[in-house]
């Protein structure tokens, strides 16, 4: 490639992973006959047993269908990839999110275990996301990847909630053993809820509107991400749950309503947006779009028709989507631009690509012979088969197909066999064989199945129907010719609309601009949303995190009184009146010296009247100590208040006066230290009714000099019966020295003894 | 007869105490103040302990009462010095009988 | 080998009216000095308190408090005071004498 | 044999002073790894008794219960020790690179490692008093270890922790004393098997909310969180992880040891306040998260919002919400104390923590970017990494016990913190530098580097190890969750089969 | 008796928490010796009053000769004392490093930690 | 010498904190003091003829005690009636007293016989600074002090010197 | 401290404390007192001994850097509880060894508990100086 001159190409790191997906897909293919015969291929790993979680894996039709599509795409997708990006600094990278993405689509589509469907639901999330902002030095890249991330991840975590739900009423995570209980869920109180969080997780995944913006600004990863990821399989997730679970919660009227009208809504929206795009790619995602859509449309019925036609339609439009993908692919890569007004003329410089879009374009368009005629016929009979008001969705589904009749002209056919009328950033010229590989296979495939439909019916349709419905019974024939009916009818109209379109797009699209600057838009809705946020957290901290010291703690003692009090209140934890009657008059007169040393301290603006009133309380404090008996604790009280006023009166020498200008008179605050003071003595009055266990002393005096050899049984606690304590204590006395010498010597430049 | 020694030292100990701190109210100004608080109440204080030495008898604790008494006397007068030292230099104006009666230092 | 209770009450009420007075000072001030002779006063009056204690108990356990605070109590006496003067050594422009 | 209890406790300290008389030279820094590799050795012997016998209690001092001090280690507990060795050994290794020689100088590794023995002994004391003093242990040291190196923010982070912080220390001792007089013991086995006994069991109920309010000061919940994102992100980045990873745990660990040994009284009441403040938790601290731009304050408000998922745990006490809370506890210090460390690498590397002036590691440093991809990915809550299963469960339990809106919340703050974690990613990562310049790992000198990257490896290699083999860690965590909800095993390892 | 203490426990926490709140952190400090005092007076009282027996075993005797004061509690009050003068110590020199480097006692004007957003960009 | 002294001194202070003289508080004592003394060494001090001064400390004792008793009648005075009876100043006594040991003596003892309180020592150690509470007679006052106290002091404590 | 008052008390003092502290440590196992009294007091000289004299003075004068003291006194008394396993016992468990017992004494205790004690002491001793020197170097 240009891009990258001096990188070596086609190497082991880019080959790997094609060898790999061709291996998977013989592997599946293997599995195919047997499938087709109604075999079951299960694999159990026992992963969290305790909590019902296992990696266990399930091989149906359903499974096999997008386990091929997953592999056989992948291969045609990473042998383009060594092409594409080969050489690129980051590729090896690259095919490793790319190669680890698609082991997780596989795991994802044949788990067997809810939560271990979710683990790989999850993995391709975040392999997306590094996908996505493969081109991270971009503010746009890093913005797609977030909002990529963030969208399907909401979206996840409803479908966790959702899952856990499932596997609680079910009673296992196992969706064997779910799906078997589907008229149990369906009565059960939490099958709505469920339905929804799963909903929620699975329309963000497969961008069903609302959720569909994401899915256009993740265009902005490489082409292949886009073809793989974004058309073929991981957008497809949220289909397959829909499928996977469609045995068990489909047929109930919200079930039909929801899955029904959204994917209509969706296909209908998504096409009209398409043609609005000028950037091929662009619109390509949006009949991704339109195709997820009809997809779930389908999956809200339970008809024989609706699921052949969904089975078939996920075919079809993979291989279709896939190609066109990577033609644009080339397209690009050849002549620097994706614009669809630009572009034209190229049929004469890339043949090979020119044919192979053309192929693809007439299966998209839904042109007989191709599998998108059929695929597109069956969606008329899988809709009209709908029980009520079937016609306001085959309206609707006739709109999308038009559009998507013509979109397929702008995109696929277009560029190539049109006259060239303006200039292209670089001369046009056939892309390299690896890349041609892909989208020429996967158009041939829709040709060529379109002819001969029936291996696709019996190994992949018939058995997809029947993990669908139960059985083959139902399925319908893929036939090119069904004779004159309703879907035939209506494939002529949409093609005379298509064209029509096609026409008329320019206008068209001029309108649709229009009419789109005026509707409201998700994705700035997105950016919005971010703001939004950002602005409620920045909000909140302020209101929280203030930054003002005095706040915390003031909440903080707010809360201590509120917790304290409150709970008194609530449980009616208070004390009777207090009993002063013993109290005697020495006590009162220390209590009262305690007492205004304490009032001075607080009220004084005077330091060394705060430093002698602290000294007055210490002096009090000890005095209670005398009095009740203490003397070892007196005497440490005294001692440690002597210090502390020696610390004090040093720290002073440097430190500022209390109050600059006027007084500290702060009646709020007083109205809570009181609530405090009184909450606290109201507290420890209740705690003083109770009688008290003398259990510990009791046995410490008894013991203190017969077993520890001491008659001072306060040091004999101290030093051993509870000389873990005093152990403690002591390290904490060292390491208050250490930090304040520390504190005090960091920076300080003053040396060290 | 050395309960009444015993007791007749504690109540004087502790009317000295008392008027010490009588004195600390009423005397004019701090150096004043100190007379009263450093030699009254110092007396004050080894009175009623030598009150307790005669009261307990046991050799042990007189000699523990003469210890106290003995560390009060050195240490009282070097806190006296500090603080005296300190309100002279802190430029605090010495009451004397000439100055108006009741407005001391301020 | 008992005083007479009514001798020990009496001591303490005397010795707490001096504590007491001495707080009031300690509470008026006006100057640094006085608030620390104040405090050291009280200081020495706990000494004669932890004597009373002892006797009221029959406990010599107290002396041993008293023992400590009549060499440990001055420090704090000394540390307030040399406070007090190199405050104002810090500050001079700054009037220190009326506290702060 | 008390020894393998006691053991855990001792080495720290005697790490500790070693490593400070021997400050002088580098020894002490080697002798602070050492020691914690016996740390660790000693912790995983600890947890191979408990793993045989359930729960292993011994009498310090040999004085019998509740009259001596009691060390017990129930499952619980053995995990807890066992995840603070590999912690501390792994910031002690960390250290070497991270910690100049003036710091070790002034008694880093004494700090560290008394920090370490205070964290061990909150977690093997089975006493209330012993647990405020190791409650002391810690909180000094790690005021030390804050404000060491001095700078402007160390010390106004400083002033807002220690003035926080000593309020629930004042708290917590006022606490016990009124336990004290309403029980007359001390040892948690004796006070639980005393309370049912106190006639008044509203008051009890005042002393629970008591201790949960000094408690939720240390382990940081609504609204008594503001100390930690005012500090957290000023020291040394080795300070800070085993901070982020510890020192909140031991608070949570706290209310878990009461809650549900203790206070079991009153459940409707304590535990539904627990449950709103879990919630509130959650909520104010993911926001605080998102309105920040240096990625130690967003991790630091991470903290306090991933302490609400723990509480929300303790709070429904359901046997599969104390799992999710004990999974938690053991998944977030791990990873928390990892994302500081890489923080420190970041820094090194970028020249800042600010995202506005960093990036370009995503291209330049691809080692860095996964060593930071896993445990912040795990964090987030992604499958399948250890931080998966904590959410998961804890969701579980909450929609099991049909607590609908918990549930919510604890996804959506989930949502949240993927947000914040691809901010980080985003910026640091994926964006160029705004200097143009390409970071580099190899402009941090071989050996700093190794010391670096080492511990921040180790523990991302655990995280993956939880997070793809979660199944002998969530049984553990169910005997563990199950010795919680019903302590009589640990009763009658303390108090003796007779107490019963 | 200990009603009484109760009632001054709770002018000392009162008083303290006032301190506490105050704008200038010197006061904080003064406020946390005050609670401390409370703290430990609580545990004292919690263990119960007991006057003039201190628990000392004398001589020759094998146990305390009559109800003495309840020894526990005043082991733990010792303990605390000490514990929080390590912390007072501490929070004393953090104060005092506080205003060397920051200029100020007045937390609301230390930002260093958690700048003003004004500050900050 | 003047270690001896120490030493002997210290030794006997900790016999006495055990509360009597055996050969084993007395032993460990002198152990413990030289230790102290050791670690004080910066500190030098107590003079070496001190059993020959035993006369003149005894007198000094009982003259203080007497003064202190005595003379405390006059504070009391002034503490109780309602007038303020002092007419203080503060003045300067020269010191002849030369000892560290003797400074100390001297000032303690003004300071505690009321009436008089040691403020300072200059630092050429030559003047005592006084607060005298009855200072109608300053000469006077300093007279009595020096012939009284001091006197006493140096005979105590520096009695071989001229 | 430029007080030759304070200075020359201090002589006397500081000693007197010293000797006073050890006095308290030893006997706290029978008596009031103790490692942690014993340490305030002891500490106390020195804290004289450095406002009178200076730090420097006093630093010189304790010739062991108070630090280190402090974490000794941690290492003593860790050794001490650490000390019974060698007796089989668990942690802090006391080893009591009695010399020249008598009929009515038990004789002379050694103790690790008195091991303890003294180290307490050294921790109380050392850190409260290395405090108040740091902060005293301040002003
Ligand atoms: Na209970
Ligand atoms: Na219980």
């Amino acid at each position: 490639m240009a891009e990258y001159p001096d990188a070596p190409r086609n190497n082991l790191v880019g080959l790997a992973p094609v060898a790999l997906s061709l291996g998977l897909f013989a592997f599946f293919l293997g599995q195919a006959g047997g499938v087709a015969n109604g075999e079951t291929l299960r694999i159990v790993w026992e992963w969290v047993p305790s909590l019902g979680i296992s990696i266990s894996f399930l091989l149906d039709g359903l499974s096999l269908t997008f386990a091929l599509l997953i592999s056989g795409i992948g291969a045609m997708v990473f042998l383009y990839s060594n092409t594409y990006l080969g050489g690129h600094p980051q590729f090896a990278r690259f095919v490793l999110f790319l190669a680890s993405f698609m082991l997780a689509m596989l795991g994802l589509v044949l788990a067997d275990n809810l939560i271990a469907l979710f683990v790989f639901w999850e993995l391709t999330t975040i392999t997306s996301y590094l996908l996505i902002g493969f081109g991270h030095d971009t503010t746009k890249g890093r913005r797609s990847a977030l909002q990529a991330l963030f969208v399907t991840g909401a979206g996840a975590l409803a479908l966790l909630a959702g899952m856990i739900l499932l596997g609680f009423t079910a009673g296992s995570f196992e969706l064997s053993e779910i799906l078997a209980k589907g008229d149990e869920l369906k009565a059960h109180a939490l099958y709505l809820p469920i339905l929804i969080l799963i909903l929620a997780g699975t329309f963000t995944k497969s961008a069903q509107f609302p959720f569909h913006f994401w899915l256009p600004n993740a265009m902005a990863a490489p082409t292949p991400v886009s073809a793989f990821l974004h058309s073929a399989t991981m957008v497809k997730a949220g289909v397959y749950l829909m499928a996977r679970l469609h045995p068990a919660m489909s047929g109930t009227e919200v079930w039909f309503w929801t899955l029904t009208i959204a994917g209509a809504f969706t296909a209908v929206f998504a096409s009209v947006l398409a043609l609005r795009q000028t950037d091929l790619k662009q619109a390509l995602a949006y009949t991704t779009l339109m195709a997820l859509g009809t997809l779930t449309l389908f999956l809200g019925q339970t008809s024989g028709y609706a699921m052949t036609a969904f089975a078939t339609f996920l075919i079809v439009h993979s291989l279709y989507k896939a190609a066109l993908f990577l033609i644009v692919g080339c397209i690009d890569h050849s002549t620097g631009t994706r614009e669809a007004d630009i572009l034209a003329g190229l049929g004469r410089a890339m043949p090979v690509t020119a044919v192979a879009a053309a192929l693809a374009a007439l299966s998209m368009a839904g042109f007989p012979p191709f599998l998108g005629f059929i695929g597109k016929e069956l969606k008329y009979a899988g809709i009209l088969a709908i029980g009520s008001e079937p016609f306001i969705f085959a309206l609707a589904l006739l709109l999308a197909n038009a559009l998507m009749f013509a979109i397929a002209g702008i995109v696929a056919l277009r560029p190539f066999w049109t006259r060239r009328t303006a200039d292209l950033p670089r001369e046009p010229h056939e892309a390299p064989w690896p890349m041609l590989m892909g989208p020429v296979i996967l158009a041939c495939l829709g040709a060529y199945f379109g002819i001969n439909p029936d291996p696709l019916q019996t190994v992949l349709v018939d058995p997809t129907v029947a993990s669908l419905l139960g059985s083959t019974e139902d399925a319908k024939e893929l036939k090119l010719w069904a004779g004159v009916n309703m879907p035939l009818i209506l494939s002529i109209v949409t093609v005379a609309l298509g064209i029509a379109i096609y026409i008329g797009h320019r206008p068209l699209r001029a309108f649709l601009a229009r009419a789109d600057a005026a509707a409201p838009n998700f994705d700035v809705g997105w950016d919005k949303f971010l703001v939004g946020l950002k602005a409620l957290a920045a909000w909140q901290t302020r209101v929280i995190q203030t930054g003002r010291l005095r706040t915390y703690i003031a909440v903080t003692f707010a809360t201590v009184f509120i917790a304290i009090a409150g709970t008194m209140i609530a449980r009616n934890a208070w004390p009777g009146l207090p009993d002063f009657s013993e109290a005697t008059w020495p006590v009162a007169a220390i209590a009262l010296l305690i007492s205004g040393g304490a009032v001075m301290t607080a009220l004084t603006s005077s330091r060394i009247t705060a430093m002698a009133a602290l000294g007055v309380v210490g002096i009090g404090v000890a005095l209670v100590f005398i009095v009740f008996s203490a003397p070892d604790v007196a005497i440490t009280q005294l001692l440690v208040e002597t210090l502390v006023v020696v610390l004090v009166a040093v720290a002073l020498l440097r430190l500022p006066l209390l109050d600059r200008g006027g007084r500290d008179h702060r009646p709020k605050d007083a109205v809570l230290a009181i609530g405090l003071g009184a909450i606290t003595t109201a507290v420890l009055l209740a705690v003083l009714e109770t009688p008290l266990d003398r259990r510990l002393t009791d046995y410490f005096e008894v013991t203190s000099w017969p077993e520890a050899f001491g008659r001072n049984i306060v040091n004999v606690i101290l030093v051993d019966f509870r000389a873990l304590d005093t152990f403690g204590e002591i390290a904490v006395v060292v390491i208050a020295a250490l930090s304040a010498y520390a504190l005090l010597r960091t920076t300080s430049g003053k040396k060290d003894p | 007869m050395s309960d009444v020694i015993a007791s007749a030292l504690i109540l004087l100990g502790s009317a000295l105490t008392a008027a010490a701190g009588i004195g600390i109210m009423r005397l004019p100004d701090v150096f004043i103040r100190m007379h009263a608080a450093t030699k009254v109440g110092t007396l004050g204080s080894g009175l009623i302990l030598a009150g307790a030495a005669v009261h307990f008898g046991d050799p042990g604790i007189v000699l523990r009462c003469v210890l106290i008494i003995f560390f009060l006397l050195l240490t009282a007068p070097i806190g006296a010095h500090m603080i005296g030292r300190a309100a002279l230099r802190l430029g605090i104006p010495v009451w004397t009988s000439k100055s108006k009666p009741d407005d001391p230092a301020t | 080998m008992t005083l007479p209770a009514i001798v020990l009450l009496i001591s303490l009420a005397l010795v707490f009216v001096g504590v007491g007075l001495s707080f009031i000072r300690l509470a008026l001030g006006p100057t640094m000095p006085d608030r620390v002779v104040a405090l050291d006063k009280m200081t020495v009056s706990i000494v004669a308190f932890c004597g009373l204690a002892a006797m009221f108990s029959g406990d010599p356990a107290f002396l041993d408090v008293a023992l400590v605070l009549a060499l440990v109590g001055f420090l704090a006496t000394v540390a307030l005071a040399r406070f007090a003067e190199r405050a104002v050594a810090r500050r001079k422009q700054a009037k220190e004498t009326e506290d702060e | 044999m008390t020894w393998v209890l006691a053991t855990p406790l001792v080495l720290p300290f005697l790490t500790a002073v070693f490593a400070f008389l021997t400050r002088y030279g580098r020894t002490g820094r080697w002798i602070s790894v050492v020691g914690n590799i016996f740390l660790l050795i000693a912790a995983i012997v600890l947890m191979a008794r408990v793993l045989g016998a359930g729960v292993i209690a011994g009498q310090m001092g040999s004085w019998p219960a509740p009259f001596g001090i009691t060390l017990v280690a129930d499952y619980l507990s053995a995990v807890m020790v066992v995840i603070t060795a590999i912690t501390a050994l792994a910031v002690s290794i960390y250290a070497l690179g991270d910690i100049n020689e003036r710091k070790e100088y002034l008694g880093y590794h004494a700090l560290f490692n008394v920090l370490i023995g205070g964290v061990v002994g909150a977690f093997l004391t089975g006493d209330l008093f012993n647990l405020y003093v190791w409650f002391e242990v810690m909180l000094i040291s790690s005021f030390g270890l804050l404000v060491l190196g001095g700078t402007k923010a160390q010390v106004d982070g400083g002033v807002r922790y220690v003035t926080l912080n000593l309020i629930s220390t004042i708290l917590f001792l006022t606490g016990i004393g009124l336990l004290y007089g309403m029980t007359g013991t001390l040892n948690m086995a004796d006070i639980a098997h005393s309370l049912p006994s106190v006639e008044n069991q509203g008051l009890v109920t005042v002393i629970a909310i008591m201790f949960m309010v000094a408690f939720g000061v240390k382990a940081a919940v609504f609204p008594l969180f503001f100390w930690l994102p005012a500090s957290y992100h000023t020291p040394a980045f080795s300070v800070s992880a085993v901070f982020a990873g510890l020192l909140t745990k031991v608070g949570v660990y706290a209310l878990i040891r009461m809650f549900t040994l203790v206070f079991d009284h009153d459940i409707g009441f304590t535990h539904t306040i627990l449950l709103w403040v879990a919630g509130f938790t959650m909520v104010t601290g993911v926001l605080g998260a998102a309105a920040q731009n240096d990625i130690r304050k967003i991790l630091s408000f991470h903290i306090v919002s991933q302490i609400g998922y723990m509480i929300m745990g303790l709070a429904l006490l359901t046997p599969l919400a104390m799992v999710g809370a004990v999974f938690y506890l053991v998944h977030h210090i791990i990873v928390k104390a990892n994302l500081f460390l890489i923080a420190g690498v970041i820094e090194r590397s970028t020249g800042s923590t600010d995202l506005a002036k960093i990036g370009g590691l995503y291209k330049s440093a691809p080692l860095l970017a996964v060593l930071f991809f896993i445990p912040a990915f795990s964090l987030a809550g992604f499958p399948p990494l250890s931080g998966f299963w904590a959410k998961y469960v804890l969701v579980a339990a909450a929609l099991e016990d049909s607590s609908w809106i918990i549930a919510a919340v604890a996804l959506i703050v989930g949502l949240l913190t993927i947000f914040s974690m691809t901010k980080i990613w985003a910026e640091a990562f994926w964006k160029a530098h705004p200097d143009g310049t390409d970071p580099v790992l190899t402009s941090i000198d071989p050996d700093t580097r190794k010391a670096l990257l080492y511990p921040i490896a180790g523990l991302a290699a655990l995280t993956l190890i939880i997070g793809f083999f979660p199944h002998s860690f969530v049984v553990f965590a169910e005997t563990a969750a199950a010795q919680l909800l019903d302590p009589s095993a640990y009763m009658a390892a303390v108090l003796g089969e007779d107490a019963q | 008796m200990e009603a009484l203490l109760a009632l001054t426990i709770g002018v000392l926490v009162a008083t303290a928490v006032y301190l506490m709140l105050a704008r200038n952190v010197l006061r904080f400090i003064f406020g946390l010796v005050l609670i401390s005092n409370a703290a430990n007076l609580t545990i004292f009282v919690g263990g119960r009053l007991t006057p003039g027996a201190p628990p000392l075993i004398p001589l020759g005797a094998e146990a305390p000769v009559g109800d003495v004061a309840n020894a526990l509690p005043q082991a733990l009050v010792l303990t605390a004392i000490v514990i929080g003068f390590g912390l007072f110590a501490f929070a004393l020199v953090l104060m005092f490093r506080a205003y060397s480097s920051l200029g100020t006692l007045y937390p609301d004007e230390m930002r260093a930690a958690e700048p003003r957003e004004t500050d900050a960009e | 010498m003047n270690t001896l002294v120490a030493n002997i001194f210290l030794a006997i202070i900790w016999a006495l904190f055990f509360g009597g003289f055996t050969w084993l508080t007395v032993l460990s004592g002198l152990v413990v003091g030289y230790g102290i003394l050791w670690l004080l060494q910066p500190l030098k001090g107590a003079r070496s003829t001190y059993f020959k001064r035993v006369w003149y400390w005894a007198k000094l004792i009982v003259l203080f005690l007497y003064e202190l008793i005595v003379s405390s009648f006059q504070v009391l005075k002034d503490i109780v009636t309602p007038q303020h009876l002092s007419n203080p100043a503060i003045i300067d006594m020269p010191l002849d007293v030369k000892t560290d040991t003797g400074i100390l003596l001297v000032t303690n003892l003004i300071s505690l016989t009321p009436g008089t309180l040691s403020i300072d020592v200059s630092e050429d150690r030559k003047t005592l600074q006084l607060h005298v509470m009855f200072a109608d007679d300053p000469e006077a006052v300093c007279r009595q002090l020096k012939n009284g106290m001091e006197r006493w002091v140096i005979d105590a404590v520096e009695g071989d010197e001229p | 401290m430029n007080s030759i008052i304070l200075r020359v008390g201090t002589r006397y003092l500081a000693g007197i404390l010293i000797v006073f502290s050890l006095y308290m440590l030893i006997r706290g196992h029978n008596e009031p007192g103790g490692g942690f009294i014993g340490g305030l007091i002891g500490s106390t000289g020195f804290v004289l001994y450095a406002i009178a004299c200076g730090t420097e003075d006093a630093r010189n004068a304790l010739k062991i850097m108070p630090q280190n003291i402090a974490v000794a006194g941690l290492g003593i008394a860790l050794l001490a509880g650490i000390a019974a396993a060698l007796f089989g016992d668990p942690l802090f468990t006391g080893q009591w060894l009695f010399i020249n017992p008598t009929e009515d004494s038990k004789g002379l205790p050694l103790s690790t508990v008195l091991v303890f004690d003294i180290g307490v002491y050294l921790v109380v001793f050392g850190s409260i100086l290395s405090i108040v020197f740091a902060m005293e170097e301040e002003i």
